[in-house]
């Protein structure tokens, strides 16, 4: 760059403007106007930083090292295990990606009032998939959602244990362990873990009813799970949940809710799950965000730690507004006497999602659903036809498939590794997190994969086992 | 004009999205996808969604998001460090590059992220003197609680977790502090403010015990104001066993003036979304809060750490005293490289140069803002020039003319200016606000804004209903008091608000 | 706001745009590079534009931007058929296969492009029967002029060019016939209306002679009026030696349910950035004119052309006959595209239901306009059902009230429908306008739009100084009648207003 | 798709609403109000096209097809010859992708309001760079600019012959061509070519005299040249054409305005060239526009073809609005005696081209004419230093190289061939429009092309070479 240059983010970096303004103030340099902070508090040690660029060359260097990505558009991919490639109608970047909001900040609910209303319909759509009445601004991810239900039920119920289900992403199940203080800790939540069935992967329910008393805050267990599987005992989980005084936490993922029943007809109390599918793209993992829903009662809403949205009347008769309700309860109105915590989260994709509910309508959600079950219950049928491939868990899933390869005589790395080298993104490696079941993936099929994609992922897995 | 919600609008059977049915084999093979589904789990109902045409829903939103003020007009909000968010920066972040990587793909296919992350990770390094940053926070409140968790873990490895229960903070520290360490399981000790705006050292000293888990802490604070005592502060918290958190949400002021490392901290946090120029989305995200510690605490960190080998980047999960996860994946990847594409638009000097006009702003701004009728300044005692923000009142605004500063802040927006940041709770000072000029805005804007709070000031002094009815020129006026908060109406859904008012 | 013009904004010494010095080498080589240029042809005085950083400039155009009513509101403006421009289709065209392609390049590395330009050829053959297409006019004008440079050359291939100087049009095609006719060097023979509305064969026999080059027309014209003898004429213009051209910018009421090679003619012309939903930025493009014809006219064509060969595409440029160049290059790639992927999205069934509801729109529209106080329609006897459009008149209107449809058109805009469609020059009808109801808006929109006309009837029988001074609710008043072509006032640059009003 | 479904981009495409639709006309059925067409105009044979596809299975087709294009950005291009390849701010494409005016029409000054004065902005930007009151819309290209305004000319003139140099794209000349009627016709516009010194490659003065006669209605030659040459003999040429009572029509790339004086100052009467230099992508060739701009006279205002945008004051004191000028005397107005004619251009460029220069600033237009300067005569250098190679026209350059390959013994085409393989795009072969430049070929060098670039030029040029 040019020295001396104005700096083109920084309308005052001319000189003369600054002079100016020191005048102004009556100050003879800037260096002045740091008096507060003291002489050997300041940097021992100047910045060493990577030269400054200009647009033009930032853009050529950020290209070439972003170039050395491989996406999920150039090759094929089963990866999902928490995010998971599906259509994003090009319509919902084009509203994400509006200035307007982007560059917001909080103002009034005068001012802010596009952006409260587009949040207010994510809510409210939630809502109609969930057939619940209350929804908060999302949250930073599923397992961050969890972590604050459990949290959340405890309270409720002065409890401090919590049951969860084996059959969970691992990922997950660490945020849950984090927000669950450790023993040590005057408040530590206690995890109680229950396995599934080896054979249906749905939850082992001997155990789960050994595991629940009257110690235990929650329930927290999946539809479909992480192995993919629609776990059909809810009705009876939530029973016994009930009959012990414990809370019943369902997690979804809200894309299959055109398919599958709401988790509160099944008798849910709190629902969570993730919105990144629908509408957001993977990010490389920021796609992640999370929503906590439940019944509109005080019980519950006086335990949220989101903030929330309400719609509102304003001094203009017939119009109304939206404006942030429960906030008082919240750490910003309460510091540490919030309920847990509240800051940034992925409020943006709020507006995605609620542009994708839009755009789905239900009878969108319907097809999707229907064709994510048709493609993965599909694609189990090509796989398992592969000398050697099993995979588990067939009746009823919905997007993952667990596909065992220990007949092969192959470890998943090593197949996974020969997939790449044909452009194909194999599914994620189970066998650490899942040793019970040997050399497995965990396959994600969802309404972007083709025949044609099975097909080529058929072949490419009968010549890498062939190897 | 007035927008319906959307939940009114669109025709049964209009569709925004279409698919294909699948192909004729998929249709074989599974003719009925329905019956996959176990008996007592399919849908009966379907979701009272809108049903609408693609434009229909797109051009509600284009109308929505420009009834949003934002920055369209003029926006500085205290605390919030509003910032330019670079044009080049959004174009990259939406290349199929980064929207569409898989945070689970072979390292092998990521080279390009992990590249970007790592150079973020070492400037960060450099701008705080800490050995490891780690992204996995998605804003600055979840980095706050990651370093309750590494201050768990750290104590836990020592054995004294059981005994460290006690985190202190200070009033002016932002709430994110006191509440994540409470959630974490530690009791909260809040030092008040002394005469000079600061907690004095006394106070501290008697807070700090063989109970000390830590101490969270922010510097300068929200109303601009640094502890010139802060190095003596890390030294005895080591002293006494606590560990030493520098909450940086208000960097801007002090970037390329101090290193947190230099005074003695072991962590701080960045938010990427804030002073690195990542869009924030209304206190909203998706965000980063770069959470940065030093060797010793390092290996508490959640996994993975993003290292480097022989010219090679991977993802380290090998680390066995770790916390495990904060948040699924590694990061809000976009936002680091906006914010990395930040520091190289900026270099050393341009964030040094940022720092100085943000700081000359403010003080600019003091000089205009003092002037006017019904406006003073906190602690009108310290004199030393403010940072990058000053907090102000409107007490004598007040009780002259009625007028609060709500009134202010909804009057301004008729100005084309989006309200302004009062204080986080609790308002110490009654009737508070804190411009940040920023780096961003030019004199002339400044100027306006000044001019805008003067103007406002002489309709309280001459018209005060004309504030206090504001605002006047926006797409709806101000909400019914109470609404938003009594259980009868408030309404989260529209299926709550039919509900309750239907 | 008052948002200033740009050249009245920002500050010596701002820069939006930096680039770095050269490297070292090139400084070497070239130290001075104003030294290059030969000593009287070196600027001087610096261009006077604005000196503006970033975001100053960015938020300047976005405001501006939003400032555009067009669709953000209502737009049914006839005879431009507004059409949603698919989202998609916009994210397709700014990929870097897109942008970062320069059409001089390798046709091995251009493969992708020219297999979608081939594709839409084929589309539009078989949408017109017509035996080749291309795309290098950038607009329908343009594509109009390619005919009648085509047909200059046809004529001069049989040394008929000299005799053959008239073209013959009617006063309902679009004025860019006759316009381009003219600019060719034909002569101009314009029919005028029979009392069905469309000109009587008679008037063509009597046009028609060994003068005639060609003919040039559209069908329907703007007022929705098809020409049912449209066979008859085509076979008297052969017969005379002519050629024929059928302007297709009305195609949207009738694709699908006839073709150009049909009906006799020997080329057409398709706007890919009206019916085939690509933008047309305020009747601005860029934009395509794709200009198709028979195999007798195809030698003529500009060059290149698009061709296919063994699963390889090419460019063309072999072509002896061929005019050569109506502009550089070989077309406005991005906006093929678009309508390409219109072309897919919506298939056969799609388009041809498109035309339906198009068509039943406008008469939908016709029923609730005509029950409307002051509003009546073109050629009120023919009875038949109008296609797309429908001419209507607010002379009772004006004749009653005073207000005129420039009142009219100005006040819609206050209820965020913008400006509808009058007519083109001639007004053969007085006060006229015309809706295009199009197949993009639901019914409740088309209600809204004939319910703000019933609005803005009654306001004229009650309160006719409302309309006539709107518009009330936009950025700016009507502007003062005269100044823009006033040549005291009239400023086309800063630089002019400066001399003329400073 | 689903048969029956509504599709997204037709609200009214469902069935029910139809029927109500009919009801309220009184017709039976859709196909009664195409009564006015005969049966027997109706299509014979029903459409015949590729099967419709969702938005879905669209985004795949056509990224995989898109995928087949190679890119300017990955791999490294010399091509210019009349669209170039230049730093494009990322704020100018998101300008000019906005949706507001992307798909507004014309309406009111009022409610066009911000559109009308970002297209005024635009013609007093370049009225700037020009030093010219008058600027009309923009046009859809450089040629369709310069053939407008030799028959600009030749209205003020009443003339009907034209001098234009030989040094020029073949393709803009072709148009210049089609742009003057041919010779059977009565408005017949005959172009007298004028060559150029095969040493300096400027205007030969000798020719340029003796075809400069009283028939002659104008003078257009281009600064620089297509040959890449900075014209010297403006004045000179300019005082010739105005002796002889003809105009002088010069052509410019705006882009070099910040380094080169405006054509006004060496006699220009009217001044045309290219907008996409400013802000606008190569789009395959769709980013090309033009201008055309004069002294602020009837004598050229009554002339033009172009709409105009004039600044205005409103019934409001104190308020001005943009509303359009002169439309009377186009096409629009006058139909067949109109100007030449107007119809849609490209004037969405427009919008890039006026946020383009209002980010440049006249520092950034020094800043960047200089640095083409610098970067294309250090390239000219560093490419006569290869055996066999030898630059032609050397002294005074803009942005645009004649390579000549004679010494090579290959041809251009073989070269090419071979840079091709290296990612890299040669210069534009002249050999077959140019035949006495032998095996040439137009290299464009800008801002864009770095030190390592030339560098890796210059590697792949000897290893072709060599071959």
């Amino acid at each position: 760059m040019r020295d001396g240059s104005a700096h083109p983010y920084m309308a005052n970096s001319v000189a003369d403007i600054q002079s100016e303004m020191l005048r102004a103030i009556g100050a003879d340099n800037i260096e002045s106007l740091f008096a507060q902070i003291p002489e050997n508090h300041r940097l021992k040690t100047p910045l060493n930083l990577p030269p400054r660029l200009s647009e033009m060359a930032l853009r050529r260097e950020l290209t070439r090292t972003l170039a050395k990505n491989e996406t999920v558009e150039r090759n094929l991919s089963f990866l999902g295990a928490g995010l998971w490639q599906h259509h994003v109608p090009a319509a919902v970047d084009e509203i994400v990606r509006r200035n307007e909001w982007l560059t917001s900040i909080f103002g009034e609910p005068s001012s802010d009032h596009g952006r409260n209303q587009a949040w207010f319909e994510f809510c409210s759509q939630i809502g109609e998939l969930l057939q619940m009445d209350l929804v908060g601004m999302p949250v930073r991810s599923w397992g961050t959602a969890a972590g604050h239900a459990i949290r959340m039920a405890a309270r409720i119920t002065s409890r401090n244990e919590v049951v969860v289900v084996r059959a969970i992403d691992p990922e997950r199940l660490s945020v849950i362990r984090n927000y669950c203080e450790p023993a040590e800790m005057e408040n530590h939540i206690a995890i109680r873990m229950v396995g599934y069935d080896s054979a249906t992967g749905m939850v082992d329910m001997d155990e789960l009813k050994a595991k629940i008393d009257e110690k235990v805050a929650a329930v927290y267990f999946e539809v479909p799970s992480y192995l993919g599987v629609i776990e059909s005992h809810g009705k009876e989980i939530a029973a016994i949940a009930r009959a012990a005084g414990a809370e019943t936490i369902v997690g979804v993922d809200p894309i299959s809710l055109g398919v599958l029943t709401a988790p509160v007809d099944y008798g849910a109390d709190i629902v969570v799950g993730t919105i990144q599918t629908l509408g957001v793209h993977l990010h490389a993992g920021g796609g992640t965000g999370g929503f906590i829903a439940s019944r509109d009662e005080d019980r519950y809403s006086s335990e949220y730690p989101t903030l929330f949205i309400s719609i509102s009347e304003t001094l203009q008769p017939g119009e109304y507004g939206f404006g942030l309700s429960l906030f008082h309860q919240s750490s910003y109105g309460m510091r540490e006497k919030g309920k847990d915590w509240t800051g940034h989260s992925v409020y943006m994709w709020a507006i995605a999602a609620t542009t994708y509910m839009a755009l789905m309508g239900p009878r969108g959600f319907e097809e999707v659903g229907s064709l994510i079950l048709q493609r993965a219950h599909h694609a189990a049928e090509m796989l398992s036809e592969i000398p050697g491939v099993d995979v588990r868990f067939r009746n009823g899933v919905f997007k993952e498939i667990v596909v065992n390869f220990d007949g092969t005589g192959s470890s998943v790395q090593a197949i996974n590794k020969a997939l790449r080298a044909e452009g194909i993104f194999g599914g994620k490696d189970l066998s650490v997190d899942f040793p019970e079941l040997g050399q497995s993936a965990l396959y994600s099929i969802t309404e972007i994969h083709r025949l044609d994609d099975i097909q080529r992922l058929a072949r490419a897995l009968k010549k890498a086992i062939a190897k | 004009w007035n927008e319906p919600v959307i939940m009114e609008m669109g025709h049964p059977g209009r569709r925004g999205v279409l698919f294909e049915a699948p192909e004729a084999a998929v249709a074989r093979s599974v003719p009925d996808p329905i019956a996959m589904i176990p008996e007592g789990l399919r849908r009966r109902n379907p979701p009272a969604l809108p049903e609408m045409s693609e434009p229909e829903v797109l051009y509600h939103y284009l109308r929505l998001s420009q009834q949003t003020l934002g920055m369209m007009g003029m926006s500085i909000f205290g605390t919030c460090t509003m910032k330019y968010n670079a044009q080049i920066n959004e174009a990259l972040a939406w290349r199929p590059e980064v929207t569409h990587v898989h945070p689970l793909q072979h390292e092998d296919t990521l080279q390009g992220a992990l590249e970007i992350v790592h150079e973020m990770d070492l400037a960060l390094r450099e701008l705080s003197g800490m050995d490891q940053f780690v992204f996995q926070a998605g804003g600055g409140a979840e980095a706050a609680y990651i370093n309750a968790v590494v201050t768990r873990a750290y104590h836990a490895s020592r054995g004294e977790l059981k005994q460290r229960d006690e985190i202190i903070t200070t009033i002016q520290t932002h709430p994110s502090s006191a509440a994540t360490a409470a959630a974490a399981g530690f009791k909260v000790i809040t030092l008040m403010l002394g005469e000079n705006g600061y907690p004095t050292l006394d106070s501290l000293k008697a807070a700090l015990s063989e109970r000390t888990a830590g101490l969270m802490v922010n510097n300068p604070d929200d109303m601009g104001v640094y502890n010139p005592e802060i190095k003596e502060w890390t030294r005895l918290v080591h002293e006494a066993g606590g560990l030493c958190f520098y909450d940086h949400a208000n960097f801007n002021g002090v970037m390329s003036k101090l290193r947190a490392s230099e005074l003695g901290f072991d962590a701080c946090m960045f938010m990427l979304h804030k002073t690195f120029g990542a869009p924030k989305s209304g206190v909203g995200g998706p965000a980063v809060g770069a959470y940065g510690c030093s060797a010793k605490l390092a290996p508490f960190l959640p996994t993975p750490i993003v290292a480097k080998m022989d010219e090679r980047y991977f993802l380290d999960f090998d680390r066995p005293q770790s916390v495990g996860k904060i948040r699924e994946f590694w990061g809000n990847f976009q936002v680091i490289l906006k914010a990395y594409a930040w520091v190289r638009a900026m270099g050393a000097d341009g964030i040094a140069q940022a720092a100085d006009i943000s700081v000359l702003g403010n003080n600019y701004m003091e000089k205009g803002l003092l002037a006017i009728r019904g406006v003073t300044r906190s602690h009108p005692d310290a004199t030393s020039p403010r940072l990058e923000m000053t907090r102000y009142s409107l007490e004598k605004l007040h009780e002259d003319t009625g007028v609060d500063v709500h009134d202010v802040l909804n009057r301004m927006t008729d100005f084309g200016i989006d309200a302004m940041w009062t204080s986080h709770e609790p308002w110490l000072v009654p009737e508070p606000f804190t411009p940040e000029a920023g780096e961003m805005y030019g004199k002339e804007d400044l100027d306006r804004w000044i001019s805008v709070i003067s103007r406002i000031s002489d309709e309280a002094y001459s018209d005060p209903e004309k504030v206090k009815t504001s605002p006047h020129n926006q797409s709806i006026h101000r909400l019914k008091p109470g609404d938003t908060d009594d259980p009868k109406l408030r309404a989260m859904t529209w299926r709550a608000y039919k509900k309750k008012r239907g």
